[in-house]
């Protein structure tokens, strides 16, 4: 079972239920583009900060999500240190994932997933298992390709003692009675 | 208790300086007191001001009683007779009622003798101090001995006490022995330093006495409390983790022992809370380990100076007036420093002012100041420490948009063509009358580039360093460029003291700092008997900070007047009567101070004295020592005992420091002000050469004896003055007007064309801020119906007028009566404006489309229903801030936040959108800008150049189509209310103006003498608007203005006559060939032909002696007294020595 | 701001002797996932340097994951809960010691997750009911430290010269901060122009490279979920430091995008990018004078044979 | 409108008196006003005409300009209440710019009169006519304009026109109600009217005159001498600017002054009643004078000659027309014609204004603009 609020919620709840908190985040938004002038991955996005967060105010949610740029956010956190109007834009491309992650977006699988197994894996152990993570990830990608652009990497870790192979899942995980209290707080709320 | 008649003005700047002279010109005493040791607070550093680009401070003085006042460039120093201004002083204690208040006042010795100080600068010279100039912002440097404000030579130098290591060179060189130095007081006050540690101890002691203070030590607790019943201790630093009895202890029981003592606590940062305990229970501050030496030392000799101050002295007040300013936002205390403070080309706006200024670092030439390179681009960053949640700071500060777009156009004049200028703002905020097109005219003729949009940061490029800005243009696109110069628009903060201050006096302040004021007053503290004035309660523009503190005199004089203060005509009247001089022959008396012999170089005063003898008006002269000291002043009243003498030359040091003293002398003496002259002996100090600097103040001498031998002792008659006032219109800025005249005992006819009071306050209900205008309304009307000095004529016009200031003839025309004839001595103008009609947008076409007052109204009948509103569009600017009514409104995006805001919480389903260009929330009204687009308000900007476009069917219900240019692409809204801002336009009968002779702008509001330094009153004297008829203001700011303007006609119908000045202009009528020249080039309007047309005659009330009619004159019919062209000509003879 | 935090930082150096009793320094220790696994050598270099230092480092007791950036990406209820189940297992252990924690991204959860502990009464609420089944309750009054920060004004560069043993003359090294130690909290030093690495550096014999990449962003977790993005972030970095004979790091994530990719980045970019990357702690560790396997430099993925003969040539000449 | 006289045996002056005498007849006027060639002798005088049959001696075109008759039009006119009646004037250009500034100082009224016009062929100094007067008699008018019109050189016995003539490109009556064209007109045949107003168009209606048309040419013939003049003009300023740029050199330019005050008489603009040189301001102590000569050593009397030009200049240089009287009016042949165009050309052009060019603009130092010239006030810096 991977994480309840994530994949309880599916389909079921609205996308206007889903996007209330990141309008609540970001409706004060001034489209001043002091985020957007500031971030390193403006260059690899399709879509300014400032016009998604544009698109938060004019509730074109749509349009958010056929743009990669939230996943893009690698959280340096340049545009919350000087949002002048004391909003956490890097919080809201967080939020923004989880909206993806929640909703399944098939667009956005590749960031979603890997969050889902890293997740999966600290339920189980209470930490996270990289390989573990790396290992249900690649299969969940199904891109027979993508696990050779980290072979090397994964070679150099194994031969450096840095990663040893995954435990076998053995029941009830570590962290799975937090999971389900978070599940079942967000849900009375 | 008896009145004093006398207010306190806390703060001596702009503001402070207005109420203290409007208070002076009303009649009343007033106490200047000013912190810093000059007048003039922030202004002194600005050469140049919005919106015309130059100073012009001197108009603050004033128009009539002109020679009861310093009539020479403000920035220099003031004087006026009612005035006692105390600088270095702040207030320590305040209580008693509105009339009867008693403030102790505390002067900080600054070490120099102000009476002695002679300005000449030896000491500065010889000072090993140097630190920091704040004058120019840091940019240069000063001495620890310095003269405040270079160009205000009234008040001599000073000693900044922090920075002075007390070595003593100063006092040594010093011609008068003008220097105390606090040396000697150091010895005897003695520290007590009470630390466990040893090395603690020691290192303390150490410090302490190289600074000079005497120090004792005590181990623990018990040790120090044992010394302190011994011996005098006057201060005592106490660390707080101690073995046994720790500091907190000590303090309680040291303080049983002397509940005077001062102490200082030492902590670790583990126990600053505890430290803070400490402060609770009676420490006056605590030092944090490790120690910062410096600023340890600022604290222990801080104390010492408050120890050692001299007493406090308490003074009885009727009223005060607050008007200590602001202080500004620090960029490097801010989470984005934009570079400041590591990044040399980056400046705060005060020091980009300093540096274009002719007294700053570079003489006014733009340069670098970290390299001295040339300038030729310059980013402007608004909003540093404004707008900006992340520094506590959702206000807007107001006036830096303003001032950037000075100092862009100034840069541009100092840079010439080349300089490339761009301004990064959100809203470009011209929200004056003037403003719109003073910035259009920026972009227009100085090329300034405007970019909406924030900076991240700024970076300096790793090679150059010049500074490199990102940002996101309005297209998408990134852009990077570098700068030559960054200059940062830091925001407002409450000023240092404000805070201790309201504490002292209960004051409340706003969520921010500042002063909190009542509802619909910019003036009314929660504090009976104090009022505000200036920045303290915001930061102002010129242009309102005047009015305020016009507004916050009138309401002091109010409460003066009210509590048995009288206005003082009694006091003017018990004055000496100057001799009849106009038989005598002139007989000059000439006092000069040797100044310890430093006139005498070389034998010079004998031929100074035989010079001033070659002319037989000298009747003597007196050569004196020290007149700085009480022997010298009594050696001068002394040799002046001369009943002959009816001319007065002084020659002294810094003698403009002596000119209160002098006046009242001549004034003892029964001698007119033009008879006396005082001339500054030492001001050619410079000079390379005794004999040339002797032969200046030779020719000085002798201008000012030739000078004072054609002083005419003769004035024309005075003008008198009908003790009653004419109120046209009776809105709320008329009303008020109204009160404020007749609260201060005088008569006013107060009309009105409607059949009832209250103008616009009719439709409006509340402000944005919630204040309720309804109530408002009822109350005023109900205060006008009981005052008995005030006569209402309702469905009456003004039919015609004519006169002049002291006796304007106003015929009446009620709608059912018989017009008749009213006399009044002033006229206040508040007609008032309305909301402008419009054809755009469809307006007219479809019901759903409203302009703002209709929505008002509709909301308020229940016409319009929020619950069934689907959508709803706001359009602002409707043909506003841009030609032909190129000016903003000012109340327009107020309301539409007030109205969005309205709607949104009855139904929070509504989609409210604001279409705007520049959003002028200015000030604390930010606060509900920020609020309307959390409660999800959408605002979308739109340029002059794709406005938004409606289509209205009756079916459907109008479709806005506007471009939005984040997203790039036309947003189509299908609404259900479309609510139009067509702002506001004046409604005064040009001919109602010019009966008065007032004349009216080119938006057709009345135009004031100066629209920064006499904002509510004509050029032409005894005429003033108030309210809108000036320009759209919200209700609070007209209640101010028609305050502003009841004070102003309150100074002029406080006097039956009004007497002239002895600088008047005459007419020679046997040389006059009516050209009339002189009657256009009067910029008062105080000559006209007379009926016959005959002559030109002149009101001298009217009259401010400015000589622009003896200019256009040619043949000097048109004279100007005791600025004669024979007079002229005898001192330029003096000066010039080849024949002509 | 630099400049302030420059001034604080040379007055608690210059009479450190007035202010600080004799009493041994203590931290919590949380080390965080990654330093069991894939930084294991920070983990190693941590613990040498602070016995090294006379410091005593408890760990947490039982503690979790704090929630990394996947878990802010899925649910912020169960980010902060991750992070908060490891503030209060600290704040169970009843130290007035302060949180040790050397990767950046645990520190910003934790520093979170503090801040809404003490900000946010609401949502500390929901938090506490969540960890109310293993009975423990948050506060966030723990005071969370990055190891960047304690090293800088807990310890200082003095102290460190002080302890040098092996100093590290002739080396330039490039000290990269990443993002999550600065920002969005900034904390202890200048979040765009961070300097507090560099006394330290400059303290054990070394020259610190000139540059402005080292409040850069790395990419973080792009190198999995978007490589082209991620390697052009790293590759600038990796560029900019090729005066350098090491980049010095304080965060995992930012270790193995440094050095993990380095070959990939040179064929992206097609430039030669070989450059020792090693922890902060490992540099200074080496400095003092322990050796390359007490501080785990055998496990690093880019350590340069001139890094290795420097090393060995600056021990023998000591 | 244009209309045409008829000139017979190229007798413009005839056209003139044929022009003087249809108005004078006009039941509208009361009388012309125009120069006449005195009875006895060869002097040409601006004279007062009721009688038509006095208009025999009218000689416009005479290369004489004996003063400018601007200020006696103002006598004439100055009075509001006490008019003397409609009165047309002929007037020279710069007589015509003149009398715009003094009404403009309200020193003359155009209500009642009507201002003729004519295109100006330019005259002598006094002294350079009386001379050729004297040897020409009669035919002296005529001789001149012949020669002028046809184009050929001005000079005649070697006789130049006057340094202000030569130097002016305002030649055209700018400010008349009804204007004479003769440069580029067909003079042997006609001369041509235009109405340059209304009132003008309605006295020409009056005057039922066949039409006429403005040749082509005209325009040519009239930019040519503009630019002849303008060089000449330019040429003089620059060798005046380099006479008088200091105030040494200034003083000495003015060195042969005797105080005689007759430039200020003759200038048509210097309009006070009592000139402030003859004021009491002027009037020293007699211990003055010593103690300037103590001071200085000597004292040249009488006192305040290079001051009193330049007050004359500070005060009428902004309504300076450039006709030349001053130099005309000199004893002591000080040119002072091109020290005051000089002066005036300057500070007219600061102030962006022409005298008596435009009855409605104002006279600059009436107007108040706070803005100008903050360089030379000092706020600005």
């Amino acid at each position: 079972m991977l994480h309840s609020a994530t994949e309880r919620k599916g389909e079921g709840v609205s996308l206007e239920a889903h996007t209330a908190s990141v309008r609540q985040m970001m409706r004060a938004c001034i489209q001043c583009g002091t985020c957007s002038a500031s971030c390193p991955n403006a260059g690899a996005m399709d879509m300014t900060p400032r016009r998604i967060w544009r698109c938060v105010q004019m509730d074109s949610f749509e349009e958010i999500f056929t743009s990669q740029t939230f996943t893009l956010c690698s959280s340096c956190y340049y545009c919350s240190l000087r949002c002048p109007r004391g909003l956490q834009p890097a919080d809201a491309m967080a939020a923004l994932k989880c909206i993806a992650a929640a909703r399944q977006m098939p667009q956005h699988r590749s960031s979603t997933l890997f969050y889902r197994y890293f997740l999966r894996s600290v339920r189980r152990n209470g930490r996270v298992h990289e390989m573990e993570v790396m290992t249900g990830y690649f299969a969940h990608m199904k891109n027979p390709l993508l696990p050779l652009r980290y072979a090397s990497l994964g070679w150099k870790l194994t031969s450096k003692g840095k990663i040893s192979l995954p435990r076998p899942a053995r029941g009830k995980g570590k962290l799975d009675a937090l999971f389900a209290k978070v599940a079942q707080v967000e849900e009375e709320n | 208790m008896e009145n004093s008649n006398t207010a306190l003005v806390v703060g001596a700047g702009i503001s402070g300086i207005r109420a203290a002279l409007d208070l002076a010109e009303s009649g009343h005493r007033v106490v200047l007191v000013e912190r810093a040791p000059h007048l003039g607070g922030i202004l002194s550093q600005l050469d140049r001001q919005f919106p015309t680009n130059r100073c012009g401070m001197c108009r603050m003085l004033p128009a009539f009683e002109r020679d009861a006042a310093s009539q020479a460039c403000l920035r220099r120093g003031l004087f006026h007779e009612r005035i006692d201004i105390r600088l270095s002083t702040q207030i320590t204690a305040l209580s008693g009622a509105p009339g009867h208040m008693q403030v102790s006042l505390r002067t900080a010795p600054n070490g120099v003798d102000a009476r002695r100080c002679v300005g000449c600068g030896e000491c500065a010279e010889v000072c090993p101090v140097v630190v920091p100039d704040p004058f120019n912002a840091g940019l240069t440097t000063r001495k620890a001995i310095y003269q405040p404000v270079p160009h205000d030579r009234s008040t001599g130098y000073v000693i900044d006490v922090q920075a002075c290591t007390q070595c003593g060179v100063c006092a040594s060189v010093c011609p008068t022995q003008a220097i105390q130095l606090a040396q000697d007081g150091r010895r005897k006050f003695h520290i007590l330093v009470v630390d466990d540690e040893l090395v603690v101890r020691d290192s303390l002691k150490e410090w302490l006495l190289a600074e000079g203070y005497s120090v004792r030590m005590a181990a623990s607790g018990a040790e120090a409390l044992e010394m302190l019943s011994g011996q005098p201790v006057h201060l005592m630093l106490a660390d707080i983790k101690m073995p046994g009895m720790d500091g907190v202890e000590l303090l309680q029981r040291s303080r049983q022992i002397l509940p005077e003592l001062c102490v200082l606590m030492m902590t670790a940062y583990a126990t600053v809370e505890t430290a803070v305990e400490a402060m609770k229970m009676g420490a006056l501050d605590y030092l944090m380990k490790p120690f910062d030496t410096a600023a340890m030392m600022d604290k222990v000799a801080a104390v010492f100076q408050e120890q050692m101050a001299e007493q406090d002295e308490s003074i009885a007040v009727g009223a005060v007036i607050l008007a200590c300013g602001s202080d500004y936002f620090d960029p490097r205390r801010g989470k984005n420093p934009y570079g400041y403070g590591t990044c040399p080309h980056v400046l705060t706006q005060l020091e980009f002012e300093r540096l274009l200024s002719g007294s700053g670092p570079f003489g006014g030439a733009l340069l670098r100041p970290a390299d001295r390179r040339p300038v030729g681009k310059i980013a402007f960053l608004q909003c540093v420490g404004s707008r900006d949640l992340q520094s506590d700071a959702d206000f807007c500060s107001s006036v830096c948009c303003m001032i950037a777009i000075k100092q862009a156009r100034l840069a541009r004049e100092r840079g010439g063509a080349q300089l490339a200028a761009t301004l990064f703002h959100m809203d470009l905020r011209t929200a004056g009358l003037p403003y719109q097109r003073w910035g259009e005219a920026a972009c227009e003729q100085d090329q300034l580039r405007l970019v909406r949009g924030r900076v991240h940061s700024l970076l300096a490029d790793p090679a150059s360093g010049d500074p490199v800005l990102t940002w996101l243009g309005p297209d998408g696109q990134i852009t990077g460029e570098t700068f030559d110069l960054v200059v940062l628009a830091v925001g407002q903060r409450p000023a240092q003291g404000l805070a201790p201050l309201a504490e002292m006096t209960g004051l409340s302040l706003n969520p921010w700092g500042f002063v909190r004021t009542q509802a619909h007053s910019l003036v009314r503290t929660d504090q009976a008997g104090i009022l505000v004035a200036g920045a303290c309660a915001g930061l102002k523009d010129i242009n309102e900070s005047v009015i305020q503190a016009s507004a916050a005199a009138a309401e002091a004089g109010r409460i003066l007047h009210a509590t048995g203060g009288t206005l003082s005509v009694a006091a003017d009247a018990a004055r000496t009567p100057p001799r009849d001089l106009s038989a005598d022959p002139p007989r000059i008396a000439v006092a000069l101070c040797t100044c310890d012999g430093a006139l005498n170089a070389e034998g010079a005063a004998a031929a100074l004295e035989a010079r001033l003898n070659q002319d037989p008006c000298v009747s003597r002269i007196v050569f004196l020592n020290r007149l700085c000291t009480d022997d010298g002043w009594r050696t001068l009243v002394d040799g002046l005992n001369d009943p002959q003498a009816n001319r007065i030359l002084l020659g002294a040091c810094r003698s403009d420091a002596f000119t209160p003293r002098l006046r009242a002398l001549v004034a003892e003496n029964g001698l007119p002000s033009q008879m006396v002259e005082a001339v500054d002996l030492r001001i050619y100090d410079r000079e390379p050469s005794a004999a040339s600097r002797q032969a200046r103040v030779a020719t000085d001498l002798a201008m000012a004896v030739a000078r004072l031998k054609h002083a005419e002792p003769v004035r024309p008659p005075g003008v008198s003055v009908v003790q009653h006032a004419l109120v046209v219109g009776g809105g709320i800025a008329g009303m008020q007007a109204a009160l404020s005249i007749a609260e201060r005992g005088y008569l006013v006819t107060l009309v009105e064309k409607q059949a009832s009071l209250g103008g616009n306050l009719h439709w409006l209900r509340q402000t944005l801020d919630g204040a309720d205008l309804t109530a408002l309304l009822a109350d005023t009307i109900d205060r006008v119906a009981h005052q008995p000095l005030i006569h209402v004529h309702l469905q009456t016009e003004v039919q015609s007028a004519f006169g002049q200031v002291g006796h304007f003839y106003t015929t009446l025309a009620p709608a059912k009566a018989a017009p008749h004839i009213l006399e009044h001595g002033v006229t206040v103008l508040a007609t008032g404006c309305g909301e402008a009609s419009t054809a755009a947008y469809g307006y007219g076409t479809h019901a759903a489309v409203v302009t703002q007052k209709e929505l008002e109204v509709r909301l308020a009948d229940q016409r319009i229903d929020p619950q069934q509103l689907g959508a709803v569009v706001m359009i602002l600017c409707v043909a506003s801030r841009e030609a032909p009514r190129s000016y903003c409104s000012r109340v327009c995006c107020p309301t539409a936040l007030k109205q969005a805001l309205t709607l949104k919480r009855a139904n929070p389903a509504t989609a409210v959108y604001i279409l705007y260009r520049d959003m002028m929330t200015c000030g604390f009204s930010e606060t509900f800008f920020t609020q309307a687009r959390r409660e999800g308000i959408v605002f979308m900007p739109y340029a002059t150049d794709a406005k938004p476009r409606v289509t209205a069917d009756a079916t459907q219900g109008p479709c806005i189509r506007t471009m939005d240019s984040i997203l790039g692409a036309d947003v189509e809204i299908r609404v259900d209310l479309l609510v139009l801002a067509t702002g506001l336009v004046p409604e005064l009968p040009p001919e109602l103006a010019t009966a008065y002779g007032a004349q009216l702008d080119e938006d057709h509001f009345f135009r004031p003498a100066d629209f920064k330094w006499r904002p509510v009153e004509a050029l032409t004297a005894g005429v003033f608007a108030c309210g809108c008829a000036l320009s759209p203001r919200g209700v609070a700011e007209s209640i101010a203005t028609a305050q502003a303007a009841a004070q102003k006609a309150v100074g002029i119908l406080r006097r039956p006559t009004i007497a002239p000045d002895a600088v008047t202009a005459t007419v020679r009528r046997s040389l006059c060939s009516l050209c009339e020249r002189c009657i256009d080039a009067c910029p008062f309007g105080a000559r006209a032909l007379s009926p016959e047309q005959d002559q030109v005659l002149i009101n001298p009330a009217m009259c401010q002696g400015c000589g622009a009619c003896a200019a256009a004159c040619p043949n000097g019919a048109a004279v100007v007294s005791n600025y004669s062209a024979g007079q002229m000509l005898a001192m330029i003879a003096e000066v010039v020595k080849c024949d002509v | 701001m630099a400049d302030k935090i420059d001034r604080n930082l040379s007055h608690s150096t210059v009479h450190v002797t007035l202010s600080t009793a004799a009493k041994p320094m203590r931290y919590l220790y949380y080390p965080g996932c990654s330093l069991e696994g894939t930084a294991v050598e920070y983990d190693l270099a941590t613990r040498a340097l602070m016995q090294a230092l006379d410091i005593d480092v408890i760990d947490v007791a039982g503690w979790t994951c704090c929630g990394a950036t996947a878990a802010s990406g899925v649910s912020r209820l169960l980010a902060l809960s991750l992070a908060a189940r490891n503030l209060a297992l600290a704040e169970a252990m009843h130290s007035d010691c302060d949180l040790l924690v050397p990767c950046s991204a645990c520190y910003l959860n934790l520093q979170r997750a503090a801040h809404a502990m003490r900000e946010e009464p609401q949502t500390r609420a929901a938090v506490n009911r969540i960890l109310a089944d293993e009975h423990l309750s948050v506060t966030g009054t723990v005071r969370v430290r990055h190891i960047l920060d304690v090293l800088a004004r807990d310890v200082g560069a003095d102290t460190i010269a002080s302890h040098v043993r092996r100093p590290l003359n002739g080396q330039t090294i490039a000290p990269y901060y990443g993002c999550q130690c600065l920002r969005p909290y900034a904390v202890f030093d200048d979040p765009q122009a961070p300097a507090s690495m560099s006394p330290l550096i400059r303290a054990v014999g070394a020259e610190v490279l000139p540059w402005t990449m080292g409040p850069r962003c790395c990419g973080g977790a792009h190198m999995t979920t978007h490589m082209h993005a991620g390697m052009d972030l790293t590759g600038a970095i990796l560029a900019a430091a090729k005066d350098a004979d090491a980049i010095a790091t304080v965060c995992p994530m930012c270790q193995i995008n440094l050095d993990g990719f380095q070959k990939k980045i040179a064929r992206h970019r097609g430039a030669v990018l070989e450059t020792t990357v090693v922890y902060l702690p490992q540099l200074l560790g080496l400095a003092m004078g322990l050796g390359p396997h007490a501080v785990g430099l055998q496990r690093n993925l880019s350590v340069t044979a001139s890094f290795k003969n420097a090393l060995r040539s600056l021990e023998a000449s000591v | 409108m244009v209309a045409a006289i008829e000139v017979h045996d190229h007798d413009l002056t005839a056209a003139f008196r044929t022009l003087s005498t249809a108005v004078l007849t006009l039941e509208t006027i009361d009388a012309v006003f125009v120069p006449m060639r005195l009875p006895c002798g060869s002097a040409v005088m601006p004279t007062l005409v009721t009688d038509p049959a006095h208009l025999e001696r009218i000689d416009p075109l005479a290369p004489s300009f004996a003063l400018n008759a601007a200020k006696v039009v103002g006598q004439l006119t100055r009075n509001r209440k006490a008019g003397i009646g409609k009165i047309a004037v002929l007037l020279r250009p710069c007589e015509i710019r003149a009398f715009v500034e003094l009404v403009k100082l309200n020193q003359g009224q155009t209500e009642n009169i009507l201002i003729i016009g004519s295109d100006c062929l330019g005259a002598f100094t006094n002294h350079d006519y009386f001379a050729f007067a004297q040897a020409k008699g009669e035919d002296a008018s005529r001789i001149f304009y012949q020669s002028m019109l046809s184009g050929q050189e001005a000079v005649l016995e070697g006789i130049n026109l006057s340094g202000a003539c030569r130097a002016c490109e305002s030649f055209l009556p700018t400010g008349a109600d009804l204007a004479v064209r003769l440069w580029g007109v067909a003079t042997e045949r006609h001369i041509l009217l235009e109405a340059q107003t209304d009132k003008g168009a309605a006295l020409l209606e009056k005057l039922q005159l066949p039409t006429g048309q403005v040749p082509s040419e005209r325009e040519g013939v009239v930019h040519a001498l503009v630019d002849q003049r303008t060089d000449y003009r330019d040429a003089m300023f620059a060798a005046t600017a380099a006479a008088i740029g200091t105030l040494e050199k200034l003083a000495a330019y003015l060195s042969h002054c005797v105080n005689c005050y007759n430039c200020r008489v003759a200038c048509p603009v210097c309009y006070c009643r009592e000139c402030v040189f003859t004021t009491d301001l002027f009037d020293h102590d007699p211990l003055q004078y010593l103690s300037w000569a103590q001071r200085r050593g000597a004292v040249k009397l009488p006192t305040d000659t290079l001051f009193y030009h330049l007050t004359r200049m500070a005060h009428m240089s902004t309504a300076c027309v450039g006709c030349g009287q001053c130099s005309n009016a000199c004893p002591n042949g000080i040119d002072l014609m091109p020290l005051f165009r000089l002066v005036a050309h300057r500070t007219q052009g600061v102030f962006d204004y022409k005298a008596g060019e435009d009855l409605a603009a104002k006279p600059p130092l009436t107007q108040f603009k706070e803005d100008e010239f903050q360089e030379v006030v000092g706020i600005g810096e």
